[in-house]
């Protein structure tokens, strides 16, 4: 019985969403203010349990008492408080005279990303593409491929007017996206038709019992 | 983490392969060893122990120095004597008066292992022994070891290496840029269309939806879009055209809140600022692209602008604005998503164009002279990518393997 | 000093992770590491920033009687029912009221909307894919053939031809060589500008992100 | 550009309705379109057949809730094939939700077959360690899976009086969504054990495991929902599977008609706007 109860109310979220594809209507937009709502309060105690307990609270609450260090940080207790007064800082624009100290922990979190990113970036997409596309020109394939690599570069050179040998490639480069996004469309058409396979089938199967 | 999993995995990747190579080898004697099960009285005799065993530092300098190698003599009692070695014990220790753990079991034959994740720089003793299933041999040891510790990963060499001359190029564009030197950069057909599709909205008295993607802050497209919102900020506060930016990223809302602000005070309009405008509306994906939905159908937007990194959702904002009779702009680097906003936006910044737009929207002689940079180190790399299709075809494959990393 | 600091910071921080990607020393690692857990808890501090941003947006709704006011009852009672729920008095274990309503409510609702992009691709299929010109009609050629190529009706269309004329060859083909070509020039470009775009970060030339100078 | 009569701005609604339509139709009537059988499904099959009647196989179960939609089928039709041939099934999961979306195919299946739980199939459940749990099983499986899912010591269980260790299962089908999965089924028990294995996986999954069809390793693949079709019509027992992959074969179709006649409308339009 608590089954289908709660079946029930899954198909009935189903078809208020589906009610948006005729129009907007008090049903959707039920289910969306709901599927905020839930989300936020799911999020917010979500981070507090994963993150912030077991790195900040338990471990400089705990390590006074002497107890053994929890929590991905190895180091000493005081190093959890660093994070914890990073977070802290976020709120101190709600305070105009310090408001600007905000900006440390986005600095951190922001610099520490972006040197991050970059060398994986450079090795995956630059340094492992060269050595990947670098292809002995000895069939037809390889120098599609190379051609189309070089053409799409071509097309996203800035400093440059698009004319003459740079043009062709470039207009070259436009022939190689159409044909991708076309085929990139029709690829992930067949991912999309199965998720509705998919609720439809449990409105069908697990609701109504009718497949 | 992904270090460590890499890590994991290639270890258990070579473990495996050893392993699977060693059965290969032994499988004739594996299947030999089961028949007489019953028949032949209970082994007595322990295997002879293996012959000398060396251990040293790994012998690569890409290692954090956590890794130790080590060589040994098969016992005369495997592959030949009485042909009962099943296998090897491998000891490890921290001192020399303990035999310590036993940290690998392995297969007869072989003679060589490289033992992972030891603390860097610490003294390791290591002593092996030979079994034969039921008797294992007398020890064999050797001196103590600690692996060395190295300050350069040498197979990232061509990393550093293209990484100094990338930055190199920038810099030196810049600094060109700074003296004044004029620079071209081409119209970026996208980049017009926004500050049209913002005149429409004004004309029409409707708003203008800014959505800043669902990546996080440390999203290089977030970055780029927080760029590009700066500008359209302005042009709404100079129109005094209501800019509504639901963010999915309580982060990003905060840096859209200063970044809206500030322009609307650089344009002399500090009151026409709404906060409720600047909204966040949820960390899940299609909870935020639901609420967006809401908003595009409620508020009716006249523009919608999509710049930064968008996932499935993406399509589903497009074809609802598109519904909802908005001029849609759009830009992103997510290859997966731009088949979708190419199809259903008025214009589309794709990939690079995004990070280009924040350059060129400023028109500031240090961003402009990234974007030269850029270009000639497209320039490079096509070069790479044909010398090395050159080389490789008449057969120098060192070139090509230079640019295989780890 | 309100903005040197925090660029100062940036780029010390920048810098040390960059750096990190060349030393395999373990004491760089491991405070890299230490400095990459500490951004995760930055972010999961800031949801509390969002949560209020949400609160406040939807309280002003109500007490404004703003249209669709009540639909921001609905908003705040799921959210506080779930707060409720996964509370310190609460428990948030598998088959807690928390777990349920996140399984029965949340993750429905999103697949749902997730699956709506089955009616919208097919949408907008139908009204982008025109032959406008000879590039839009490569794009509609390489959908028509991959969408057809990837279902057993498109083995039945072109069953009996020699294989390079199938359905099925010519999707894998065209996955395979064009695609792969045009996708592979967008990451190098794009990759360019990631990196172009760190290095401004990390020398402080980016700092729209900042905010204000104030 | 003139707007005439406008198939061009059809009112989308229509299409969504169609498309819904081609969707549920297939779903509850299907359609059977004929499908081709590649290679690897039809090697799966033809191993399956040659399996002496009696003869005890196995079910490794290696996925979660979120890969339902495309491995169970592959389940559900695998233990058909087995109870169908009268072979005995041994379940034996390294992924801790597979359990009971085994069970989910199982129980039925065993009804409609009249098949005895302990005699004719059991449930071993669910084991952590992954590869180690594999290794383990090459030694004894009793001895690595203690008891069945429902708790029976392994002892008490008739069927398992019968298997010792992988000489005793003719065939492993193992439905694999990620790791542990195929891969550790193929280096740690197929290359050592010599046993005979199948696999279905994910779409996504499939090409990684394309190369263990060729060398021999895998006698069989099944990949995505596709792969379970096949495997239905080989059995011809279309069901979700197929069902699934007529409703992806029309709603791609209906999607193409919808680009031809938008053209068609397009260029009707222009040409009246040049008349």
């Amino acid at each position: 019985m608590g089954t289908l109860i709660w079946t029930t109310i899954g198909a009935i979220l189903t078809l208020s969403v589906y009610s948006f594809l005729y129009k907007d209507n008090p049903f959707y937009k039920f289910a969306e203010h709901l599927v905020v709502g839930v989300s936020a309060g799911y999020y917010l105690v979500i981070y507090y349990y994963n993150f912030i307990d077991p790195n900040v609270v338990t471990p400089v609450f705990q390590l006074r008492l002497g107890d053994q260090p929890i929590g991905f940080g190895s180091g000493a207790w005081w190093l959890a408080l660093i994070p914890g007064l990073l977070g802290l800082l976020l709120y101190t624009r709600f305070f105009p005279k310090v408001a600007w100290v905000a900006r440390w922990s986005l600095g951190i979190y922001v610099g520490g990303y972006a040197g991050l990113g970059i060398s994986p970036v450079m090795q995956a997409r630059v340094i492992e593409q060269i050595g990947a596309n670098a292809l002995p020109l000895t069939s037809v394939t390889n120098v599609l491929i190379v051609i189309g690599l070089l053409g799409t570069l071509a097309y996203f050179f800035f400093s440059m007017k698009h004319r003459g040998i740079l043009g062709v490639f470039a207009r070259t480069g436009i022939v190689f996206l159409m044909v991708g996004f076309g085929a990139s469309f029709g690829y992930t058409v067949m991912s999309r038709i199965s998720l509705l396979i998919g609720r439809v089938s449990f409105l069908l199967h697990d609701w109504l019992h009718l497949v | 983490m992904k270090r460590t999993w890499l890590t994991f995995l290639a270890a258990a990747a070579v473990a495996t392969s050893l392993l699977g190579a060693a059965v290969a080898q032994e499988a004739a004697p594996v299947v030999e060893e089961e028949v007489p099960r019953e028949d032949v009285p209970l082994d007595t005799v322990a295997p002879a122990a293996p012959g000398a065993l060396t251990a040293r530092d790994y012998l690569d300098s890409n290692d954090a120095g956590d890794k130790i190698e080590l060589d040994w003599e098969l016992s005369p009692d495997d592959g030949a004597g009485s042909c009962d070695v099943a296998g090897y014990f491998l000891w490890r220790s921290r001192s020399a008066s303990s035999p310590g753990e036993i940290v690998a079991e392995l297969p007869s034959g072989q003679t060589h292992y490289v033992d992972r994740n030891l603390e860097p720089g610490a003294e390791y003793f290591y002593s092996i022994t030979a079994f034969d299933g039921t008797n294992e041999s007398a020890a064999v040891t050797c001196a103590p070891v600690a692996g060395r510790v190295n300050l350069f990963q040498t197979s990232r060499a061509s990393i550093l290496a293209l990484m100094l001359v990338f930055f190199g190029l920038v810099l030196v564009f810049t600094k060109l840029a700074e003296r004044g030197d004029e620079l071209f950069v081409r119209r970026i057909p996208g980049l017009n269309a926004i500050e049209e599709a913002v005149g429409r909205a004004t004309e029409m008295g409707r708003p203008v939806l800014y959505v800043p993607g669902i990546g996080e802050i440390d999203n290089i497209m977030t970055i780029a879009s927080l760029t590009i919102l700066s500008h359209v900020a302005k042009i709404t506060a100079r129109y005094e055209t209501p800019l509504i930016v639901p963010t999915a990223r309580a982060v990003v809302m905060s840096a859209a809140e200063e970044v809206v602000k500030q322009a609307y005070t650089e344009v002399g309009q500090p009151d026409a600022y709404n906060p409720d405008n600047i909204r966040y509306l949820s960390d899940a994906q299609f909870a935020f692209a639901g609420a967006v939905n809401g908003i595009m159908l409620r508020e009716k937007p006249a523009a919608n602008l999509y710049m930064g990194a968008f996932w499935a959702e993406s399509l589903l904002l497009a074809e609802t604005g598109f519904e909802a009779g908005a001029i849609q702009v759009a830009g992103t680097a997510m290859v997966s998503q731009l088949p979708f906003f190419v199809t259903a936006c008025d214009f589309t910044l794709m990939g690079e164009e995004l990070y280009a737009a924040s350059a060129y929207l400023s028109r500031e002689p240090k961003l402009l002279g990234g974007l030269k940079g850029s270009d000639w180190m497209k320039v490079v790399t096509i070069a790479l990518v044909v010398l090395g299709a050159v080389l490789n075809f008449m057969g120098f494959e060192t070139f090509v393997n230079w640019f295989r990393t780890q | 000093m309100r903005r040197e600091i925090p660029l100062a910071i940036t780029f010390l921080v920048g810098l040390f992770m960059l750096v990190d990607f060349f030393v395999p020393h373990h004491s760089v690692s491991a405070a890299a590491e230490e400095m990459k857990q500490w951004g995760t808890i930055v972010i999961a501090a800031s949801i509390l920033l969002g949560v209020g941003n949400l609160i406040r947006v939807h309280y002003r709704k109500i007490r404004r009687k703003q249209d669709g006011w009540g639909y921001s009852i609905t908003t705040l009672v799921a959210m506080s029912v779930m707060l409720y729920f996964g509370g310190p008095w609460g428990t948030i274990a598998e088959g807690s009221a928390f777990n349920w309503m996140f399984l029965n409510m949340q993750v429905p609702l999103q697949s749902t909307m997730f699956s709506l992009l089955a009616f919208f691709i097919a949408s907008a299929a139908y009204r982008a894919f025109r032959l406008r010109s000879a590039e839009a009609g490569l794009l509609l050629v390489a959908a028509i053939i991959v969408m057809l190529g990837r279902v057993p009706l498109g083995q039945l269309l072109t069953r009996g031809l020699p294989e390079k004329a199938t359905l099925p060859w010519l999707t894998e083909t065209i996955m395979t060589y064009p695609n792969m070509a045009a996708f592979r020039g967008i990451l190098m470009g794009a990759a360019l500008g990631v990196m172009a775009m760190g290095l401004r970060i990390i020398l402080g030339i980016e700092r729209s992100y900042l905010g204000g100078e104030k | 550009m003139s707007e005439g009569f406008d198939l061009r701005r059809i009112d989308r609604r229509i299409i969504f309705v169609l498309v819904l339509v081609a969707v549920v139709w297939p779903l509850i009537a299907p359609l059977r379109l004929p499908m081709d059988v590649s290679p690897p499904v039809q090697n799966l099959y033809n191993t399956i057949e040659e399996i002496p009647a009696g003869s005890i196989v196995m079910l490794a179960g290696d996925y979660s809730p979120d890969t339902m939609p495309e491995l169970q089928p592959m389940t559900d039709t695998f233990l058909r094939h087995a109870f169908r041939n009268d072979l005995r099934v041994v379940v034996a999961c390294l992924w801790p939700a597979s359990p009971p979306l085994v069970e989910r195919a199982l129980l039925p299946l065993a009804d409609e077959f009249g098949k005895v739980d302990g005699v004719d199939y059991v449930n071993l459940g669910y084991m952590a360690g992954g590869t180690v749990t594999l290794l383990g099983m090459g030694a004894s499986i009793p001895n690595t899976f203690p008891s069945d899912y429902s708790g029976t010591p392994v002892r008490e269980i008739p069927l398992m009086q019968e298997v010792q260790n992988f000489d005793d299962i003719a065939f492993v089908m193992e439905i694999s969504a990620g790791t542990p999965g195929t891969r550790e089924w193929v280096q740690q028990v197929q290359s050592r054990f010599r046993v005979a294995l199948g696999s279905g996986t994910t779409a996504v999954g499939a090409p990684n495991f394309y190369p263990y069809v060729q060398s021999g390793q895998l006698v069989g693949l099944l990949g995505g929902l596709k792969g379970a079709a096949e495997y239905e019509t080989l059995l011809e027992y279309p069901g979700l599977a197929t069902k699934g992959m007529d409703a992806q074969s029309v709603v791609h179709a209906l999607i193409v008609v919808f680009i031809i006649l938008g053209n068609v409308a397009y260029f009707a339009a222009r040409r009246k706007g040049r008349a």
